[in-house]
């Protein structure tokens, strides 16, 4: 199957889309995943809202509160050009973020689930061999919940491949910069009569997301073995 | 159940009860994109009544025998304008070789090009007026033209192709200009009956009454003549 | 050197210990859930007690009043855990040197080699924590803790699933860190002779709270300790050391101005005070001296309490303490023994025990070892 | 704030629709955590594939594939309605087998994950005090699995909530019947000058996330106790 | 009863089994990491061996060449895991009842009540298995195998965790459970007189073979075992019960036609042979027989060896089996012994200790008890 330019290019789009969204949500995933296993403070259950508004809101809704704040009048994209002339309203920058924000309860619950699994006495163990809290949370409890963090980044991921609702409201849908896999595909279903293109464009998502399931399913193994021993 | 296209959303619902309470018959609405609201027809949805936004999805039930053909009735029109936010109108001239690129800093809103009806008019005004080469690039594709025309509202596009019906809706945007008429297809909201029943043809004659008309030049759509 | 007097609450369980650890090993000795664990915890700060105060060396670890915890990592106080708490996704040698790691070059006292020689775990070095024996397990554990060279030593039931000769070959390396590196510990067994083995100062610990603590003796006269709380240790003499006969493997102690032969341990000096014990059933009666046995020790003393319950009589002969005898009714019989009769009381040297022990050559220690395993049959 | 009775029919909906998706894609859900965690077989990839595809392709298409399958020519609705008279194209049980599809990878994986790290050495115990298989699986591994469950649940709950693109595919946006609160805001957003009520709708939704985020919150926390004690 | 053969390699380690257990209780002895625990997997069908074959009781639980296994929850094999695995979701109770519940009321063999009475468990029944001392969950652990009533039992070092007193109260009852109810166990300890409380059927494990199975005398004689390998006993006696003399607390067995005075025992019958021992410190020696003595057994024999090693001397004296002494330096000078010379051997009859134990009534089992654990001495 020869891959047209159009399909190539959104090929690669979502590619990096989906790749940068997990670079990206994974430090903040992790921490906060550690902070909701870990600790109960007040206000954890607006956190919590907060965090699932992506899953509970429609992702056109989440697009447009993207819109509202990363835009050209939106105070955090203000913001960004402004200190960093970073400009994420329709780039592929934006089409990140969008997927990031949608993935982002995915990979914090995956994160959390796994943390608060991670028996505790065994980062207490290791304070008693010296280990701060640093040195405990990285050598201790990350590896521990590795499982989880894997689970994560593989559900971001491929929620990041499919996601299309929040990126086209946020960054719309623009030739070579933002129109991803999902949004390609939009259009050709909203064409009649082109089933053809769109299967093969289904049948490239699947073909991405059974390589990075596989690739997943390995490190996976890899690290269970190492909790379990062979 | 009537299938109708989202854009006409308020209008239909407002028709809707009206002939409800005057006929007693129970209108129901299914309001979605175009596209998906013809699949369902295709695969047996159970609709009486298919309200399209472009003629091109009306086309694909026709050509699967999936409408009553001799309902098919293009009841409505609209009119493509050019719009920019509030008080950032530019001036522009509907016309090849002008430098529409230039005109307007920012991007471009519409229907995604390909295949939202907007994006497909707009798409065809640009070519024919020879501004889509230089343009191309800055065309951001929305899912749909409330999407587009919001954008316009935020003031995150410079420019924005909607429908007029849209535009009036609006106070945050003003009419840069209308697209000629010639420069695409005819813009036609086709109705036809999917299958025959009494009480969805009388719901389509009510939408052809003077009544239903009013409504909806309310709300800024255009009656084709019949 | 370690003062606690700490109050902690665990749903039924309430733990109210005040108590010091002297310089060198303290045992801490105590039924089972009488809360020895959760003392340890306390001291290496894996749990902050509700009240109270920690202080070690001087440096308060702990003082609710004043609000002050250090944390656990910054306390060095290196913990061997009960059930061993090894890291599974480490090796046994990432778990080993893990403490290791941390702890900067010119203070580290062990080498990862001789730890692991000692603790026969060469061959384990690249295996899975899981994928061991519960008393492998238990070795790695300890040498994990010796590894980050802690400034403190706490040891929860070490050697509870090691077999008799590893115990030998450890308990020994105990002795020698205790003195060599003058490494301060606490040292929870069940098993009385091990701990004696290490040291004779003793925590005596019942229902959460500390019964008595010091060396062994202060604890045996103590009267306030129930008997079921007691050791179980009964014939322990205050002996000070008189002369060596290195030839006749014998160490020669002065006990209320008679001689007595025990085993030989050249690490004793001369005037050293040492305890000594014997169990009641290797005391023998004799109703004058006897010569011509390799029983060296005869004490003449007088019998104050006979107490002929099942199969056996308990005899207790006052020779200037009160020695316990047991003997066979039969034998009881034989003898005709009355209270208040004159008797000889017959110990071969070989059957002291020393409780108070000092360090020797290693072969010294192992045989040590043996008279202190021997104690087990002390203790019940 | 009094609630119109449109919003009540979509709240009330997407209720109906959201608890019944979480019902029906449990069982199967946890069932399938529980082969993937423990057991290796040829063509575990592909069914992992399969699994993702909601995920990693948009709703729409997903919606579509439903469409095809379950509408009134497709197989699988055919032979609903032949055997059972069942009809579920353009009814709510549709839009909560949307629902229940786009959620099933995140009850999945949630659960696999917490399965993953149940200490099978517990099994192995349960089993010599005379437990079968079954029973092993219902006392030990699923209690255990608990927060896992739990996290998938809430996932597929939240997720349910917020589902749109499958949903109108599939059963469209029928007042009262499909018109869960996603298609409401939709309908609003279609609509000039109903930015009120579409702010309305969005609070709704959260206002659910956030009951249903607290009650799982303390069942959690009870789970967990359970685990660690208190 | 049970019979292995069977193979398997778990890493670096591989276990060639290839063993008979008898009827009643067996022991199995062997250093750490020597294979005990992988072993009792292979029994409870918790881990499958690569090959061989497992039957009990003529049922063939795991058969390689036929291809067969009988899963492990339907082998009614209790096992007591040495890490015991308590169930975190449930209560102490849970746990208890856990195997409890699945047991047809007519199968079970246990009451709650009188198992968590035994097992002093009865405060902790409402507690989580988290929060609960290593002790305590190694008795729970105890109590859930038991109350599941399986056919076979196996313990993997249940008590290490426990003190004196608590394995006092719980020995018995084990024996009580052997003997009431026949319900053979293995049982690991690297207690040897733990074990041998219970049974002298031993089997040794070294390296993943075993050593050698039998009784404890057997195990003795076999030449094979290296000595590192052998148990450490020595002076171990096989007696015909001759008669007893209950108000002398003496049992009297006859020993190569020489009479000797033993611990009483009632449960013992006249003609019953059994296997005494006696620790080489506590045997005595004298050049002649010596009167007036509460020591009852005086064993003439002949010197056959000398080995004045350090401190002490060990000597062999020949009196109709070899008999070794430890005695210090100073009596070996003193007595001037010498290889050929006639000696007498001097045994308190509390020093023996008998290796075949039976059933006695509970004061018995307590003092019986009490001179197992004296065997601690004869371990190393
Ligand atoms: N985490 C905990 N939470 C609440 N109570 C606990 C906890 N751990 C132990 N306990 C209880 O506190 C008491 C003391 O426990 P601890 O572990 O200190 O006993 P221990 O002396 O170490 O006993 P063992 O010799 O059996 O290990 C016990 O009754 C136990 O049930
Ligand atoms: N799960 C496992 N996988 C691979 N090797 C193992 C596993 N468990 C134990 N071993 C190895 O097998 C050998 C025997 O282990 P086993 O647990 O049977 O010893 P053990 O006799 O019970 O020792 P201990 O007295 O210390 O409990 C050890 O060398 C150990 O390292
Ligand atoms: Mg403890
Ligand atoms: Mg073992």
């Amino acid at each position: 199957m020869m891959l047209t330019e159009e399909e190539i290019s959104a090929l690669l789009l979502s590619l990096k889309v989906s790749l940068w969204c997990v670079a990206v949500t994974l430090p903040p995933g992790v921490l906060l995943g550690w902070v909701l296993a870990r600790f109960q403070f007040a206000g954890k259950a607006v956190i919590e809202a907060v965090l699932h508004m992506p899953l509970v809101l429609p992702p056109v809704v989440i697009g447009y509160v993207l819109l509202l704040a990363f835009g050209a009048n939106g105070w955090l994209g203000y913001w960004l050009a402004e200190l960093f002339d970073i400009r994420v309203a329709f780039t592929w920058k934006g089409a990140a973020i969008a997927s990031a924000v949608m993935g982002f309860p995915l990979m914090v619950r995956a994160v959390r689930l796994s943390m608060s699994l991670v028996d505790p006495r065994l980062e207490l163990a290791a304070s008693t061999l010296g280990a701060g809290r640093l040195r405990v949370f990285l050598t201790i409890t990350l590896p521990l919940a590795a499982p989880g963090i894997l689970t994560g980044a593989i559900l971001s991921f491929a929620r990041s491949l499919g996601e299309f609702g929040a990126t086209i409201t946020f960054v719309g849908n623009i030739e070579g910069e933002t129109r991803t896999l999902p949004l390609a595909l939009y259009t050709y279903t909203q064409t009649p009569g082109m089933d053809e293109p769109a299967v093969r464009l289904v049948l490239i998502s699947l073909a991405v997301a059974l390589v990075a399931l596989v690739a997943s399913e390995i490190l996976g193994r890899r690290a269970e073995s190492r909790l379990l021993g062979e | 159940t009537v299938f109708a296209a989202a854009s006409l959303t308020n209008a239909l619902t407002d028709l809707g009860k009206a002939f409800q309470s005057q006929s007693g018959i129970p209108v129901k609405f299914s309001f979605a994109a175009s596209g998906a609201l013809a699949k369902q027809i295709q695969a047996g949805a159970p609709a009486d009544v298919f309200a399209s936004a472009d003629s091109k999805w009306m086309d694909y039930l026709y050509d699967k025998g999936k409408i009553d053909a001799d309902t098919r009735v293009d009841l409505l029109g609209n009119t493509l304008v050019l719009v920019a936010p509030q008080g950032k109108g530019f001036k522009v001239h509907m016309a090849k070789g002008f430098d529409f690129a230039t005109a307007f800093s920012g991007k471009l809103c519409t229907g995604v090009v390909d295949s939202v009806p907007v994006g497909i008019y707009a798409k065809e005004a640009m070519t024919k007026l020879g501004w889509w080469d230089s343009i191309r690039y800055r065309v951001v594709g929305t899912e749909d033209v409330r999407a587009a025309l919001n954008l316009v509202e935020r003031g995150e596009c410079g420019a924005g192709i909607v429908y007029e019906t849209d535009a009036k809706q609006s106070k945050k945007v003003e009419v840069v200009a209308k697209f000629p008429a010639d420069t695409h297809a005819k813009i036609v909201y086709p109705f036809a009956l999917v299958k025959q029943s009494g009480d969805a043809e009388k719901f389509l004659d009510f939408l052809k009454t003077k009544q239903a008309s009013e409504v909806f030049l309310m709300y800024g759509f255009t009656l084709q003549p019949r | 050197m370690l003062s606690l007097d700490v109050d902690i609450n665990r749903g039924r369980f309430r733990l109210e210990a005040r108590v010091e650890f002297e310089e060198g090993v303290s045992g801490l000795f105590g039924r089972s859930g009488s809360g020895k664990s959760t003392l340890l915890n306390v001291i290496a700060g894996v749990i902050d007690p509700d009240r109270g105060r920690v202080v070690l060396d001087g440096e308060t670890l702990f003082d609710s009043e004043k609000g002050l915890c250090v944390p656990s990592h910054r306390r060095r106080i290196g913990f061997v855990f009960q059930d061993s708490q090894l890291f599974p996704h480490y090796t046994v040698k990432g778990n080993l040197l893990y403490g290791w790691k941390q702890t900067p070059p010119r203070e580290r006292r062990f080498k990862l080699d001789d730890v692991v020689d000692l603790l026969a775990i060469g061959h384990l070095l690249d295996s899975h924590p899981r994928r061991i024996s519960g008393g492998e397990k238990q070795r790695v554990a300890l040498g994990r803790a010796l590894l980050a060279s802690p400034r403190m030593l706490l040891l929860d039931e070490p050697l509870a699933a090691l077999d008799q000769s590893l115990k030998e070959q450890i308990l020994p390396f105990m002795r020698r860190v205790r003195d060599e590196l003058g490494l301060p510990m606490v040292y929870v067994s069940h098993s009385l002779p091990e701990i004696l083995y290490l040291t004779d100062q003793l925590t005596l610990i019942a229902g959460g709270r500390i019964l008595g603590s010091g060396p062994l003796h202060t604890l045996l006269d103590a009267e306030q300790i129930r008997s079921e709380d007691r050791l179980g240790l009964d014939n322990s003499l205050a002996v000070t050391i008189e002369s060596h006969d290195a030839e006749g493997g014998c160490t020669f102690g002065i006990f209320q101005g008679r001689r007595l032969a025990l085993p030989f341990r050249s690490a004793l000096m001369p005037g050293d005070r040492v305890y000594v014990s014997v169990h009641r059933t290797e005391v023998a009666l004799g109703k004058s001296f006897v010569e011509g046995l390799s029983i060296q020790n005869q004490l003449p003393g007088r019998i104050v309490s006979i107490d002929s319950a099942g199969d056996s009589v308990q005899i207790v002969a006052d020779v200037g303490v009160l020695l316990r005898a047991e003997i066979t009714q039969r034998a009881y019989r034989d003898m005709a023994l009355r209270e208040g009769d004159a008797v000889n009381c017959l110990i071969k040297a070989t059957s002291f025990s020393y409780l108070t022990l000092d360090e020797g050559d290693e072969k010294a220690a192992r045989s040590l070892d043996r008279s202190v395993i021997e104690m087990t049959s002390q203790v019940h």
